[in-house]
This record gives structure tokens, C-alpha cells and sequence, in this order.
């Protein structure tokens, strides 16, 4: 495997999924929308005397998160079927783990920009204080989002080409979207409680770990999911 | 250049390739022509290792870097101008970014896209689509030419030019396998000729001279 | 163009007499008891507020009506009003959060109607938006009356929600069944911004109606230049 | 107009979407898997003794059905362009609200087949009795499903054609859609707290006329969206 | 039956349909040729009603139950079989089910897609796709074709059968427009002939007997 070209490629397949996102800026748009409307359903769902705005907060921003990475995910590969470049990709003399890597670039990428949208709106519609622990908060949303996007990335490009298994996928993922969802939002909890950043360290440092196992074994697994 | 032994492969009952074998070298041309159904299509995306076989091997020379693939779809990005395409290929493949000019302004002139160079594909016509698409399949110089009816929407002068491109190419020595219903298209550009039928080779032989006109009756009498 | 002219005439009149009411408003009403001089807001964010809302039902009317006899004339005025209607609402979301941070301690809070009145000014948006993607002028009237309608058709939805949800936000007082609770001479003084704000209204339109008439002449010109 | 040839017509396109997703079950299972996310996100997300079950259960049911119709939209006229059909759609002598219609029902079909799964899971997960309450529940979501399906459907009809206008989607939903989900919110709320019905009354009320009124409007104005 | 009048259409800056008139009658088939890019897809469409000119007016005899079209697409879903396929487009045109199930037959029968009925479409070979969208655009036995590249992926049996079909359905009254770039299909169909350049018709007469070498010179002249 030769690094640098295979990560030169997967830059290369990243940036056209990229181009082509943001020359139809569907998808992005319609994570952005529903980032807003889950606001609005907390907004007017809670009773503010009930419940605060920091035991919601952490809840609510994972369940956009997950809704933006479900939506990067599907794309990634339907983008290869509405065009029906798949095949060419796959007949390019290129490592299969650069067409991974390179789509989980792209969905980290789209991901990372709904997120940036949505800590803001959150800060703004439910009077959260964020920049406190923005640092810290940061890094722990890269590092889970890694985590259940690899996954969910391999999983996805497993289920394009075979018929049988995208009935699966649903089923495959959740066991290990689960972890690494649920690690960060009682992390973010905590954080935005204002508790001390050693109660997380311990969250984090599962998180770091996680995503080396998954990115690596993905990267490793992927050649073995499309025909050789 | 390209070897192809004893392949078959099934699609639940239907039979689509059946104990095909046959060999292809530098410079030469092999025309299949066979009924809607015969396996034609199964077979180059099993030479193009796009389907594994469930029997046999098949064999390119070079790997993957050597083919240039025409399928019945134009592999390109409709949101995508012609050039971006044919620059994101070019990349998977490695093309130096001079030779990538130079190539892809030869092609484009070739085929009379240079007006269209900077459309999105989604705006293209059908024939203005299928020319990118072999622009595509030419932009990295393959030595094995894998071509799925690749005159499809093509008018008269595009279709001319693409004849004139595959002859030069087999001058050049490349091999190439050209599937296409229009015997008057795939004769004359043919050093063999197969007729398939229901996953098998009715026939398989160089052509030996004849024209069109002979490779027609040829046909119809071995798929009658 | 004559019509440009009168609309900008109707225009500055009614910027001028806008001045003369507030001075009414500041010399000659009353000031209000607990809220004191930030109420003198209320004889801007009213009128435009009730204009916000009136100018999306006019572009509806006028896309009910385009979508039967297709009369351009129609479609054009639809375009004008949602323009001013557009206006007047980010008068509506300024003058709201001025009068809030004196009255409620903060700018902004996420209740209904100040929510619902984010939306109305999407709602104008959108449709500007929509007018401004769609190349061809037969469906950009056909697309832009549809969505007219249902704007029209969600403006009572959004002004009746104050009675649906806790809101800090005032009850109607003016526009409610049975009799305004309104002093004489308040009353006054708003009804006469209210008139002005109606002059405004039609300056606006009468204006906007005339440029994008003068640019569809010139598209057409363009057009058959290139031919 | 024949109301009983746009009924007939209106249920072959909504069959045939039926089928069609049946045959694939992509959507449904994305639907699924998301509410099982944000179940188990907001199972982790929360305090259990600062946030209480009830308080937050209309949220989490909200947030999760308009996940799902968000899906069920794109879905619907994705599969036209997909399979390149629309142009066919168009051709046929058949009244065009009932491609309107037909897609209205598959949209509502598949909607409710998602709060099918999402309000039992949610009494699981969450303990929250909803077995009292069923019948006004219910009456509640059809009420608020349908209308704001009805108004998104038209306009992502509106939007399919039109290159631009695709990225305007999100913008011209949003007005339409908030107002029946911050009632329905809120109406959920007091039911499952246990309220008596005549306090949402009203709000079912106005999602009823709500409903009526966008569908009809829908029916009339679909035929305008489509070129004649 | 089928009446143009000074049709024009851009796309942008590129002008597709530039003043075409023309008038197609019962029984009588118009052979359109043209370069890719020429407009001639755009003008089936304007014809069908699925783009609205920007100028003119286009006008088919009965209305949408009346036209039949074939376009580039096969307009099928392809997670249907071709049964359930026919069948919902069938209802679609209100075709009563005894008459749905005898052409259903018949059409298949002559297409050659007996076999094929209960497979799915996304399964199927290119050529066996395209005559289930020849089977679809007849189902409701329409009075105006309109034809884009029918031929397209059909082998030689097929093409020949749909030429037999369109004549058959010429002499029983119908009109067609055809387009097509390959002159030994269409020529011999048609009685009238137009050629288009640019989105316009460079020629537009009756075949008068002309065959098919003839049409292929007088293209030639019309276009260069
Ligand atoms: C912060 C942003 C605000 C927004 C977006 C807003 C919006 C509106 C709207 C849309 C109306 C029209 C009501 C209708 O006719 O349906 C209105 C009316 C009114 N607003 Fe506000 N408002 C805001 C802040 C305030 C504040 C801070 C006050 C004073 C405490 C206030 C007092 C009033 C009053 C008295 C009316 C007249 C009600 C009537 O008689 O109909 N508003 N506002
Ligand atoms: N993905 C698939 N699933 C099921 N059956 C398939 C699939 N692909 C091809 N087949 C079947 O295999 C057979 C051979 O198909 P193939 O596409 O190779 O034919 P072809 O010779 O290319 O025909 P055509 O001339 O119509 O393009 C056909 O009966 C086809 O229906
Ligand atoms: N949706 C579109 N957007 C922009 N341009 C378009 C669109 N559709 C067609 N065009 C352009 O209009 C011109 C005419 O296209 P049309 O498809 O009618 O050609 P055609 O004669 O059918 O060509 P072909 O033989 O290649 O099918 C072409 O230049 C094409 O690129
Ligand atoms: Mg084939
Ligand atoms: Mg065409």
C-alpha cells in the first residue's frame, strides 16, 4: 500500500463528492432545516419550568448529529448509483481503501458542517453557554463523530451493491453506533454542566480509542466488501 | 493482451455466461454480436473484473490501469462540467496533469466537444453524453478497449470520428472487445468475430476479409 | 414612467406625515403608566405589523386571482407587495426587540408569536427567493402564486396563535372582537400611524410594481436583441 | 373533475410508491433505525431524576416523525426521477392533483407506518403510559401528520423540477411546517401529563382545520406546479 | 393530427428550438435527423407537452391519452417487473383490464418478452429494457407516436419487429414522428423527411420514394 498516493486518491474522491454537494447543497440544506425544527419541537415541547435547557441540550444535539450523519451517509453512495459511476470507480486502478477513505472524508466533512451549524442554533434557541467549554466540547464531537461515521461508512458501502444486505445495514449499524453515541452525550452532558474536565477524560480517551480500532479495521475491511 | 477460460456465471436461473473462452492480442479487434439477453454485457464486466465469475478466469494484461471501459451507462457526474469529469478520472488514473491537457484537448476536439467543455453533463444531449463518456473511457491512453455498444446516440460524424479513434488504436496495438447490434458499425473495425446466444459463443473466428454483408448472413444463420 | 413618479410622490408623503405623527406621539399623547417612553414604539410596530401581515394576503388575493385569468398585471403586483410586505416585517422584528429589552429584560425569546413572526419574514423570503430561481416567467408566476396562497392562507394561523400558547407577548388590543381597549387619544394617534402606514404601503408598491414592469420591458427588448 | 377517476387514479400512483418501497424497504428501515437512535440517545442523555419521562416524550415522538417525513417527501419524488418516470407521470391523461394525491397518500401510508413503530418503542423505553390515552393520541398525530405532509408534499412537487429551487425546499417548508408541529407538541404534552381532552381540544381544532384547509388548497394548486 | 407553428426554445444561452412549424397527419410518419445537439429531443418533448415553448404552439389531436412516447429513458421502475410495470401505466390511461391483458400479450409476444414478464426491470438486459418501454408506450394503443431513438439497444429481430410494428400501426391510421441517426432504420418508414441543424429544419419534405442511400446524400448535403 502506498500511502501517499492512496491518500492523494481518496482526497481526490472526497473533493468531487464535495463539489457535487455543494453544487446541489441538498442534502446540507435539508440537515440544516432539520436542525431547526428539532429546536423548535424542543422549544415549544418543553415545559421551561420542568425542565433546563442544559439537561436537554446534550440530547438534542446528538440526535441532529446523528440525523446529519444518516443523511451523509445515504448520500455518499447513492451519489455513485444516481450517476452510475460506481462501476468506474471500482475499475479504477486505485486502492479500494482510497474510494473508503475518500467518502469518509466527504461524510466527515458534510457532518462537521452541520455541526457548525447546529452548536450556534443551540446556543442561541435554548441560552446554553457553549463558549466556555468550546475547546473541550470540539473535541469531543470530532472524536464521536468519527467514531459512528467510519462505521457507518463502511456499513453503507457494504449495502450499495448487495440487495440482500441493505436490508441489514439498519440492523448492523445500530450495535456499534450505539457506543460511541452514548459515550458522547453523557460526556457533553457533564461538560456542559460545568463539571471538571477530568469527569470526561475517561470518555474521551474511549472515544480516541474507538476510532482507531474502527477507522483502521475499515479501512483495512473495506477492499474485502466490494467484488475483487 | 486478454484472456478470457472458461467463464460462467449465473444470475439466480438465468444462465448468463456459459463456458465462454477466448483470447485477444495486441492490435486486435473483437467484434460479439448476439440477441438482447445473450450475456454480452455480463461478459465484458467479467473481463473488466466488475463481476467475479462463478467459474473461470478471465485475464487482462496490465490490471486494471489498462482498461478503458464504454458501458451502457456514461459513468459521469451529471452536477459535473465535462472538463471537472474528465479531470477526476484522469486523477484516479494517475495521468500527469500536462498529459491530461493535451489528451483531453485532443479528445474533445476529436469528438466536437471543445464547446461544451465547461456544460454540466445533466445539460448535455444524449449523443453530446455518450461522446464525453468515450472521452472518458480514452483520457488515461488504455491498451484494452472494452466497448458495451458504445456508438449508442452517436450521430453520423461522431460515430465516424469513434471508428476512425478505435482503428487508430488498434494500429497503435491495442486490443480491444467491441459489443454492438449494427453489423455495418462493428464489421470492418473486427480481426474476429464471435456470435453469442444464450451465455455461449455460437461462433468464434477471425474474420478474415469479409465485409459486412457476409458477417450478416454469418450471423443469422448461426443464431437461427 | 408616470406611474414611478406618483409612487414616489405617495412615498415621501408619507414619510413626512410618518415624522408629523411622531410628533404627536411625543408632544401631544399621553405617556403610558408602567411602560413609559418605549411605548411610544407601538405606533411603528403595530402598523407595521398589521401591514407585514396585510401585504401577505394581498399577494395571496392577487395569485387567486392571477391563477384564473393569468393577467400579469397581477403577478406583478404580488412580486410588489411581498417586497414592501418584506419591509415592513423587518420592521417588525427591529422594533419588537427595542420595545422588548426596556419591557421584558431581553431582546428575544422563543415564544410563539415572535416565533411565528421569524417565520412569516422565511415566508417572504422564501418566496422572493423562489421568484428570483425560476428563469421562465410563466412558471415563475405559476410557482410564485402557489406558494402566494398558502402564505395568505398561514397568516391567520400565525396571528391567532397568540392565543394558543403561553406568550409574553401582548394580547391583540386593537384588532380583537369586541371594542379596543385603547385611551381617546391613543387610539388617535395610532389610527392616523395606521393611515400613514397604509400611504407607505401603497407608495411602495405603486414603485416596485412600476421598476419590475420597466425590467420585464427591457428582458423582452433583451430578447429579441439576441435574436 | 371526476372525484371518482382522480380517487382511482390518485390510489394507482399511491399503490404503485407502496410497492415500490415495500420491494425496497430502504426508507422504513432508515426510519426505524433513527427512531431507535434517538431513543437510546435521549435514554442516556438524561438526568432521570432532573428530567422526568413525560416531560420530554412529546419532543423525542415529534422530533422522530418529522425525521420521517421529511424522508418520506424526498423519497416520493426521488423515486420518480430515479427510475425517470416523472416524465411519464406528466404524460398521462390523468388529472394532476392525483399524482398530488397519490403521492399524499404513500407519504401519509409510510409516515404513519413509522409512528407505528415509534409510539410503542417509546412507551418501552420510556415507561410513559400512553395505553389511556390512546385514542385522543392518535387522533393527534393522524391530525398533525396530515397536515403537515400535505403542505410538503406540494411543495417538494414544486421543487423536483427545478434545478434552483431544490436548494429553496427547506426554506419554503419551514413557515408551513412548524405551526402544526408546535401544536402538536404541545397538545401531546398536556395529554400524556394526563390533562383533561377539553384542554386540547382547541388545538386539535385548529389541526383540523389546519388540515383541511392546506389540503384542499394542495388538490387545487398541484395542477399549477406542473408545466400545462 | 399533430400540428407545430413556430416553435422556439432556449435553454439558457443555447437555443434549441428556433421557429420549427410543421404538420403531421393520419398515417403518415415524419423521419427527423439531426447532429447531437440539433433540438430534436427537445422538440418530441414540446410536442408531448412536457416542456412548454417559450414561443409557438404545439398541438396533438386527442390530447395526452392520445400520444405514445418513447424517450431516451425507458420510464420504468425498475424494482417492478414488467407485468406490474404495463399494468399501472395501463391503468393510468384507463385501460380496461380484458383489453389490458390482450395486448399485453400480444405485445410481449411480439416483442419477445414472454419470458421476461415476471422478472423485475432493474434485472433485465439494455435491449430486453427497451422494448418493455416499447411495450409500455402502446399499451393504450395511441393515435400519435412520438419515437426518440426507439431503436436503441435492440438486436436485429427486435429492431425488425418494431418496424413491423410501426408500419402496421401507420397503415391502421396513426401518426409518428421518429428521430433517429442511424437512415437504414428510419428512411424506409417515413413519408416525410426533415433534417434539423441548430433547431431548425433544414429540410422538410415528403420522401417521394427516395430509399435509404438517397435520404443518406441528401442529409449530407442539408447538414454540411
Ligand atoms: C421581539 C419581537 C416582537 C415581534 C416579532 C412582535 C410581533 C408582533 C406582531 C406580528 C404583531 C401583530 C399582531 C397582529 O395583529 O396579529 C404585534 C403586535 C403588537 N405588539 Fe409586538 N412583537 C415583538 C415585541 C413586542 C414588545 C416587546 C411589545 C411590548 C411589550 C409588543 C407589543 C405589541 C402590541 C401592543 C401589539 C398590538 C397588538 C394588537 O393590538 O393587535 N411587541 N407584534
Ligand atoms: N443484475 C442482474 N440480475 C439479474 N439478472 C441479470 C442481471 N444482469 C443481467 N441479467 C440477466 O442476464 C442475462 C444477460 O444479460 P446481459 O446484460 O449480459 O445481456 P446483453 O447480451 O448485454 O443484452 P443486451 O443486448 O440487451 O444489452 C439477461 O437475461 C439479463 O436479464
Ligand atoms: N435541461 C437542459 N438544460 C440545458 N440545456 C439543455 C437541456 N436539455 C437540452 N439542452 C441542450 O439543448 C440542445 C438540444 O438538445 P436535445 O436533447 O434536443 O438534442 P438532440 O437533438 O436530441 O441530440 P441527441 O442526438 O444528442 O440526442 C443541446 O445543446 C443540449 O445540450
Ligand atoms: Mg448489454
Ligand atoms: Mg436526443
Amino acid at each position: 500500500m502506498q500511502s501517499p498516493k492512496l491518500l492523494r486518491h481518496a482526497w481526490t474522491v472526497a473533493s468531487k463528492d464535495l463539489l457535487v454537494e455543494f453544487r446541489s447543497r441538498t442534502a446540507i440544506l435539508s440537515a440544516a432545516v432539520f436542525v431547526v425544527l428539532v429546536l423548535v419541537v424542543f422549544n415549544f415541547g418543553r415545559d421551561p419550568t420542568a425542565v433546563s435547557n442544559v439537561d436537554l441540550a446534550p440530547s438534542i444535539l446528538w440526535v441532529t448529529f446523528t440525523f446529519a450523519a444518516i443523511l451523509a451517509m445515504n448520500r455518499a453512495f447513492q451519489l455513485e448509483l444516481e450517476n452510475q459511476a460506481l462501476d468506474g470507480l471500482l475499475l479504477a486502478p486505485i486502492e479500494r481503501s482510497s474510494i473508503y477513505l475518500g467518502k469518509l472524508i466527504a461524510n466527515l466533512v458534510f457532518v462537521a458542517g452541520v455541526e457548525l451549524i447546529g452548536v450556534p442554533l443551540l446556543a442561541l434557541f435554548f441560552n446554553v453557554r457553549v463558549l466556555p467549554y468550546l475547546g473541550p466540547l470540539l473535541a469531543l464531537i470530532a472524536l464521536a463523530t468519527i467514531g459512528f461515521v467510519a462505521v457507518g461508512t463502511l456499513f453503507s458501502a457494504m449495502t450499495t451493491r448487495t440487495r440482500f444486505a441493505e436490508l441489514l445495514l439498519p440492523v448492523l449499524l445500530l450495535p456499534f453506533m450505539i457506543p460511541p453515541l452514548s459515550w458522547a452525550v453523557l460526556a457533553t452532558g457533564r461538560l456542559l454542566a460545568g463539571r471538571p474536565l477530568s469527569e470526561i477524560v475517561g470518555w474521551l480517551n474511549m472515544l480516541a480509542v474507538y476510532d482507531i480500532v474502527f477507522v483502521t479495521l475499515a479501512v483495512f475491511l473495506f477492499p474485502a466488501t466490494v467484488n475483487e | 493482451m486478454l484472456l478470457a477460460e472458461g467463464l460462467r456465471h449465473s444470475f439466480g436461473a438465468v444462465r448468463a455466461l456459459d463456458d465462454v473462452s477466448f483470447g485477444v492480442s495486441s492490435g486486435q479487434t473483437l467484434a460479439v454480436f448476439g440477441p438482447n439477453g445473450a450475456g454480452k454485457t455480463t461478459l465484458l464486466k467479467v473481463l473488466a473484473g466488475l463481476i467475479l465469475p462463478q467459474r473461470g478466469r478471465a485475464q487482462v494484461e496490465g490490471g486494471r490501469r489498462a482498461i478503458g471501459w464504454i458501458g451502457h451507462q456514461p459513468q459521469l457526474y451529471g452536477q459535473l462540467t465535462v472538463r471537472e469529469n474528465l479531470r477526476f478520472w484522469a486523477s484516479l488514473y494517475d495521468v500527469p496533469e500536462s498529459e491530461f491537457l493535451l489528451r483531453k484537448d485532443s479528445l474533445l476536439g476529436r469528438l466536437g466537444l471543445q464547446d461544451h467543455e465547461h456544460r454540466r453533463v445533466s445539460e448535455l444531449s444524449r449523443g453530446l453524453v455518450q461522446r464525453a463518456a468515450i472521452a472518458r473511457a480514452l483520457i488515461h491512453d488504455p491498451r484494452v478497449l472494452l466497448l458495451d455498444e458504445p456508438f449508442t446516440g452517436l450521430d453520423r460524424m461522431a460515430a465516424e470520428e469513434l471508428r476512425e479513434l478505435l482503428s487508430e488504436d488498434a494500429a497503435e496495438g491495442r486490443a480491444s472487445v467491441l459489443v454492438t447490434h449494427n453489423v455495418d458499425e462493428g464489421a470492418e473495425l473486427a480481426t474476429h468475430i464471435a456470435f453469442m446466444r444464450a451465455g455461449r459463443f455460437a461462433h468464434f473466428a477471425p474474420r478474415a476479409g469479409r465485409g459486412p454483408q457476409q458477417v450478416s448472413e454469418d450471423y443469422r444463420n448461426a443464431i437461427a | 414612467m408616470r406611474m414611478l413618479q406618483v409612487g414616489r410622490w405617495l412615498t415621501a408623503i408619507g414619510l413626512v406625515l410618518l415624522a408629523g405623527v411622531y410628533v404627536r406621539a411625543l408632544s401631544y399623547t399621553p405617556v403610558e403608566q408602567t411602560q413609559g417612553l418605549a411605548q411610544k414604539i407601538f405606533y411603528l410596530h403595530v402598523p407595521a405589523a398589521i401591514w407585514a401581515e396585510t401585504a401577505m394576503i394581498l399577494v395571496g388575493l392577487a395569485s387567486v386571482f392571477y391563477l384564473f385569468t393569468k393577467d400579469p398585471r397581477l403577478d406583478r403586483f404580488a412580486a410588489a407587495s411581498a417586497e414592501v410586505g418584506t419591509i415592513f416585517c423587518v420592521i417588525v422584528l427591529t422594533t419588537g426587540p427595542i420595545w422588548g429589552k426596556p419591557i421584558w429584560g431581553t431582546w428575544w425569546t422563543w415564544d410563539a408569536r415572535l416565533t411565528f413572526t421569524l417565520f412569516l419574514f422565511l415566508l417572504y423570503v422564501g418566496y422572493l427567493l423562489l421568484r428570483g430561481a425560476v428563469p421562465d416567467p410563466a412558471m415563475r408566476a405559476r410557482y410564485a402564486a402557489v406558494l402566494g396562497i398558502c402564505g395568505m392562507c398561514e397568516v391567520p394561523f400565525i396571528h391567532l396563535s397568540v392565543y394558543m400558547f403561553p406568550t409574553l407577548h401582548p394580547m391583540p388590543i386593537v384588532l380583537q372582537p369586541g371594542r379596543p381597549k385603547l385611551p381617546g387619544s391613543m387610539l388617535t394617534t395610532w389610527l392616523l400611524s395606521l393611515g400613514v402606514f397604509t400611504l407607505l404601503y401603497v407608495g411602495f408598491v405603486v414603485q416596485r410594481y412600476a421598476l419590475s414592469y420597466l425590467r420585464e420591458q427591457l428582458e423582452a427588448a433583451g430578447e429579441v436583441g439576441h435574436a
